[in-house]
């Protein structure tokens, strides 16, 4: 057993992790743990934008970026943590440029700027040029500048090194942070990682979902691995479902496609979303569109030999046109689907896109361990972490806003916890437990196969928990799910080897993805009301009476909610500073 | 949003395949020939043949999922995001560096075994995985960060457009290694820096806010440097990001050359 | 439990610096400069020993003696040899760097290119200036012919 | 650690090939130089050492030699320019393609001018 030491451990080097690092890293001893090399992180398959009120292009401030987060998110956004997102933005814009990020360039030089969805000027009155953005691959070079500075701080990375365990010790009654347990892809050995402060920043959980925009190793892993921990998950419920993703890909076309003149129809020909949607038709926000896309294919109206997805239909647009804006899209539609979009429509379908819920954090970043008790030592930034500031419905760009200002905030507060801290001890062999899960894996001859269980929940949840949710769909999911798990406590590996046993990971990261599928169907069955990204046909209007807060899960063997053994629910008030409820329209 | 659109047809007609009249999507068998490589039992690499039923849209990712998953779950290889954006999955199809995720299948000659090896001139640690550090550690040599001196401004440092497009096309690279390891060079030794290395260091010194050009320089007029590239363009053919390589290495050069006169 | 702390994992690889010196940019600039004017110098040499009047058939000593008793093809031949021998050794050293695998064995490679290329340039420098068209005692029937009109 | 040399060939681009064949001319024709200064230097031993060793560049099978040699020659030396091109002319990278045609097509004229003359005095041809 190797046991490494670090006043910081950083799990996780995407957006959020380098973010931190970067902080982390010039204060004290930090380490990086991530299971994939830095630079392949998710964080770099963002296209759109990151947006801050600098108003370099036109009149813009921080306040009406505050409002349109809350009116986003529809109410369920903790404000004051929106209000510090939205403030610290500009600085967080200007610290990537000081970086090195190429940002497009205004005439004059400066930092452009342009339009997107949900993003206005003073509270709704117009849209507002606020995304800043590097052409249509700003993730990827805010995840290219991060892992350069990185370098330059001479960060210490541990690659393909997948922490699977947290390790929480009680001191005078209080549980604190006492390190993490990692897997070398490498070797096959476990290694211990003590440290005074862990960060989070483990990314998102498409993969619970068949079509996602979501990279296959997005499995959740930091949200299990706190959850099993006895840490709760807030507002998992809350997926955000792009309309625009390749059919049966998932692959994401962005926003911009619409924007810029496309339509959407269905097999018929029809330009459907006159429909849903008569005055502003296909440029209805994102979760509008995409359950009004998922009805057309459900009544029968889908395209395709299998009647499954509609078409965005760009042939009416000058080919030049589609190659000056669209680029990426033209690219994604040929290279995949093999279709030409000058000339033919291109079959999409929504896709599982952003878990708006995630780890409960405090602005600074802490980690909660109920609805106000922090757990010393432990943060989570990023798309793992719930702050909240997205609510019910992430605005488009304000996710890589979030990894920068949480991120850095992150980075700070885990370097300055371990400054005043010391080491917490360790328990006897703390590897034991995952050691033997993995053991067990790894040796097991049991029947079922990963990827049939894996695909099984895919299934079930894209059919039963996707963009339409009623407690008959929930319930049958859970069902499914439960009937997976059984499956899954046989499940057999092949792979019998030490090294790069992806095999044995897969079995692990199965195991996250069924334990967070059942959050998440659990926390949407128990919300019967319709907000943001959680439509429940059965409760089709949104409840600020009853529903106005934020949920919480539990893993509580003692416990039950909605028939479900195990899970703890429970609610946590929303934090209101200055905008009160009103309905959300555009 | 800025050119006049006509209000599109609320109604058109579509061709039948569309409309969802055409029966099944078409299918076809081919076999895959992967280079097998385990290091617990194997001394050499040996090849493996599997037989497929792939779809028109599938990729060859999809085929080593298809293995994988279904018929040897020992099969190992890296991949995350599986649109060409993350650079995990560069390996050799064919003969010739691509990404797994980006090379449908029915591009390829599927009536012959379509051949995977792991990418040339790194150690190989299983499968298709092979050891990437000797290629990060000449990516980190070259000092890939803004290098500025004097106070930081409070607002941005301004950069003309002019500028900013000046090295737009190196601020591509996904560091997914398809063009050094196609470098015949880079397979000699393994000491050349490498394209990739010099595209990353090219991102900086042509970009108008860094002042460390003079330092990069000098650290690619070693004699691992550019001066080894042998202009053989397997690079700027391997690059899933289109990145012109070659030319950028030219530049590199030449600004080398300039400075020296 | 010890609190070892092991080394961070797989080391990188470690390239030897050769610092500052300027020597493979001019190597370089020479290949692509002596080339140009290589180009000129063998396509000329190539045209009057190969084309102009009998071509192969044409060449005997009497031949070479003819064109270096003019200073113009002295200069022009010792140009092409001492050109296209730095030319040539300086493309064997690349080669030779890129394919030998261990120092040790790239190390006497070159050092048998070096002594080679040295030879040929000196023994070929030698041969241009110290040539004599008339040799003392030779067959007249195989010297030029302005050696008879002495 | 297995050694990554196994596996197929690298089926590279156009300028891989012409870089393989560049490097084999430039090796073929630095060994001939080798030889030819050697050979060319009996001419200071005595005037018929030189003549009989230069006879035997005047047979049949010699002359095929030749052609071989002036084939690596041109071919060095034009993709040589064009190695050159790419280095310093901006438009040089995007065309490398189109001249390594360029480079191919020169070959070609210059080897048939050569040869007709070639032939004609190696086999007496014509004459
Ligand atoms: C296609 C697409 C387009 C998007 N476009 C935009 C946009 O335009 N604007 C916007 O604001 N947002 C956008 N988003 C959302 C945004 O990109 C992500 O939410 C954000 O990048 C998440 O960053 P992160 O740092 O939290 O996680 P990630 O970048 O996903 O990083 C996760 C890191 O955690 C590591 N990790 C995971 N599990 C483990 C483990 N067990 N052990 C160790 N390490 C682990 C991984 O190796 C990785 O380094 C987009 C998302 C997608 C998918
Ligand atoms: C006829 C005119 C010639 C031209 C224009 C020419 C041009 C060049 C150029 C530009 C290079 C560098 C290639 C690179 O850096 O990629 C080169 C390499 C080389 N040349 Fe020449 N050359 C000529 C004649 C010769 C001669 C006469 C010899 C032999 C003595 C020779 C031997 C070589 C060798 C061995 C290399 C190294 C090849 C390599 O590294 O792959 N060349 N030549
Ligand atoms: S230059 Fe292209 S091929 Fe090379 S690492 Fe970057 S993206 Fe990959
Ligand atoms: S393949 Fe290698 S030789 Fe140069 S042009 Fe590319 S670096
Ligand atoms: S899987 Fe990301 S580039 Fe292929």
């Amino acid at each position: 057993m190797k046991i490494h030491q670090y006043d910081v451990v950083i799990v996780g080097a995407g957006g959020a992790g380098m973010r931190a690092a970067i902080e982390a890293g010039q204060r004290t001893r930090t380490a990086v743990l991530t299971k994939l090399y830095p630079t392949r992180s998710h964080t770099g398959a963002a296209q759109g934008g990151m947006c801050a009120a600098l108003a370099n292009v036109e009149e813009d401030n921080w306040e009406w970026h505050t409002f349109d987060t809350i009116k986003g998110g529809d109410y369920l956004v903790d404000q004051d943590a929106a209000e510090v997102m939205a403030k610290e933005a500009i600085d967080a814009v200007l610290d990537l440029e000081k970086m090195g990020l190429p940002f497009n360039r205004t005439p004059e030089g400066k930092i452009d700027q342009r339009r997107f969805g949900g993003h206005t000027r003073d509270h709704g009155k117009a849209p507002v040029r606020r995304a800043c953005y590097a052409a249509d691959r700003t993730g990827h070079m805010i995840l290219q500048t991060l892992y350069q500075n990185c370098v330059k701080h001479g960060v210490e990375f541990y690659n393909e090194f997948y922490v699977l365990d947290l390790i929480l010790t009680e001191v005078d009654g209080r549980r604190r942070v006492a390190g993490v347990v990692a897997y070398e892809l490498a070797t096959g050995e476990l290694h211990i990682f003590q440290s005074k402060s862990v960060v989070f920043a483990t990314g998102g959980v498409g993969k619970v979902f068949k079509t996602t925009s979501n990279a296959h190793t997005l499995t959740g892993d930091g949200m299990a691995v706190a959850y099993r921990r006895g840490i709760p998950l807030e507002d998992m419920e809350f997926f955000q479902f792009h309309p625009t993703g390749l059919a049966g890909l998932g692959i994401l076309l962005s926003e911009a496609a619409r924007g810029e003149g496309g339509i959407l129809r269905n097999a018929d020909g029809e330009r459907f979303m006159e429909r849903y949607a008569p005055t502003i038709k296909d440029l209805a926000p994102r979760d509008i569109v995409a359950r009004s896309m998922a009805n057309e294919v459900r009544e029968g109206r889908g395209a395709g030999p299998n009647k499954d997805y509609v078409l965005l239909d760009l042939t009416h647009l000058e080919p030049e046109h589609i190659d000056a804006k669209l680029p990426d899209i033209t690219e994604f539609a040929r290279t995949y689907l093999g279709v030409e979009p000058y000339t033919e429509p291109v079959p999409v379908f929504p896709t599982a896109h952003y878990a708006m819920g995630g780890i409960p954090t405090n602005v600074d970043s802490e980690v909660l361990a109920d609805n106000d008790t922090v757990i010393p030592g432990l943060f989570a930034a990023g798309e793992v972490a719930c702050v909240s500031v997205h609510g019910s419905n992430r605005l488009g760009t304000n996710s890589l806003l979030d990894i920068n200002v949480f991120g850095k905030r992150a980075g700070k507060a885990a370097a300055a916890y371990a400054a005043g801290a010391d080491y917490v001890e360790l328990p006897e062999a703390p590897e034991t437990e995952i050691a033997a899960t993995l053991e067990s894996l790894r040796t097991s001859d049991g029947s079922e196969n990963i990827a049939a269980i894996r695909k099984d929940l895919q299934d079930i949840m894209d059919a039963n928990v996707q963009v339409f949710r009623t407690e008959q769909t929930l319930r049958e999911a859970l069902d499914v799910i439960a009937t997976l798990r059984e499956r899954y406590a046989n499940v057999g590996i092949h792979d019998r080897g030490k090294r790069f046993n992806l095999d044995l990971l897969e079995a692990v990261e199965l195991g996250f993805l069924l334990e967070l599928a059942e959050v998440i169907t659990v926390s949407a069955l128990h919300r019967k009301e319709s907000r943001g990204g959680h439509f429940r046909e059965d409760y089709e209007k949104r409840d600020d009476e009853n529903f106005m807060h934020h949920t919480m899960a539990y893993l509580d063997p003692e416990s039950e909610a909605e028939g479900v053994r195990g899970v703890r629910l429970d609610t946590k008030p929303v934090v209101v500073t200055r905008y009160q409820p009103m309905e959300r329209k555009y | 949003m800025t050119t006049e659109i006509a209000e599109p047809a609320s109604k058109v007609e579509l061709p039948s395949h569309l409309s969802g009249d055409a029966g099944e999507i078409p299918s076809f068998e081919c076999t895959i020939r992967i280079a097998r490589f385990v290091p617990e039992q194997d001394e050499e690499p040996h090849w493996e043949d599997y037989q497929v039923t792939m779809y028109g849209t599938d990729r060859v990712l999809d085929a080593l999922h298809k293995i994988k998953w279904e018929i040897d779950g020992s099969l190992s290889f890296r991949r995350s995001c599986a649109h060409g954006i993350c650079g995990s999955d560069a390996m050799r199809i064919n003969g010739r560096n691509r990404l797994a995720c980006k090379t449908l299948l029915k591009d390829l000659d599927t009536s012959k075994p379509i051949t995977v090896e792991p990418i040339k001139g790194l150690p190989v640690e299983k499968d298709l995985i092979v050891d990437m550090e000797p290629f990060f550690q000449s990516y980190r040599e070259i000092m890939p960060f803004l290098i500025t001196t004097g106070n930081e401004p409070t607002r941005e440092r301004l950069q003309s457009q002019e500028d900013r497009a000046r090295f737009d096309d190196t601020t591509k690279c996904i560091l997914c290694a398809a063009c050094t390891s196609s470098c015949p060079v880079f397979w000699t030794d393994g000491q050349y820096f490498g394209p990739a290395a010099i595209v990353n260091a090219h991102r900086f010194i042509f970009d108008s806010r860094d002042e460390g050009g003079d330092l990069r320089l000098e650290i690619l007029n070693d004699k691992e440097g550019v001066w080894r590239c042998r202009t053989t363009f397997n690079c700027s053919e391997a690059c899933p990001r289109g990145i012109e390589v070659t030319k950028a290495i030219a530049e590199v050069k030449q600004a080398l050359f300039t400075r020296a006169f | 439990m010890s609190q070892a702390t092991i080394p961070a994992p797989r080391s990188g690889y470690n390239r030897s610096k050769s610092g500052g010196s300027k020597f493979e940019l001019a190597a370089w600039l020479y290949m692509r400069l002596s080339g140009i004017l290589l180009v000129v110098l063998i396509f000329g040499h190539l045209y009057v020993n190969m084309i102009a009047g009998e071509g192969v058939q044409q060449i005997d000593f009497g031949f070479v003696a003819g064109k270096w008793a003019s200073p113009f093809w002295q200069i022009w031949d010792l140009l092409m040899l001492w050109l296209a021998m730095l030319h040539g050794t300086n493309g064997m050293r690349t080669i030779i760097s890129d394919y030998a695998e261990k120092p040790a064995t790239r190390m006497w490679w070159q050092i048998i290119l070096y002594a080679s290329s040295l030879t040929i340039i000196v023994l070929g420098t030698l041969v241009i200036y110290t040539f004599e068209p008339c040799p003392a005692g030779a067959d007249p029937s195989v010297l030029a012919s302005f050696c008879t009109a002495d | 650690m297995a050694k990554a040399s196994t596996g197929t060939l690298y089926r590279g681009d156009e300028g891989m090939w012409s870089w393989v064949l560049h490097r084999i001319t430039g090796v073929g024709i630095f060994f001939f130089l080798l030889v030819h200064v050697l050979d060319t230097s009996l001419v200071r031993v005595s005037p018929e050492a030189y003549n009989a060793v230069i006879a035997t560049y005047k047979t049949p099978v010699m002359a095929i030699g030749e052609i071989g040699l002036v084939g690596a020659i041109v071919f060095h030396a034009f993709n040589g320019l064009r190695v050159i091109a790419v280095d310093f002319w901006k438009g040089g990278p995007a065309n490398h393609k189109k001249l390594l045609w360029v480079v191919v097509g020169l070959w070609v004229i210059t080897m048939i001018g050569f040869l007709s003359r070639h032939l004609a005095h190696a086999f007496g041809w014509w004459s």
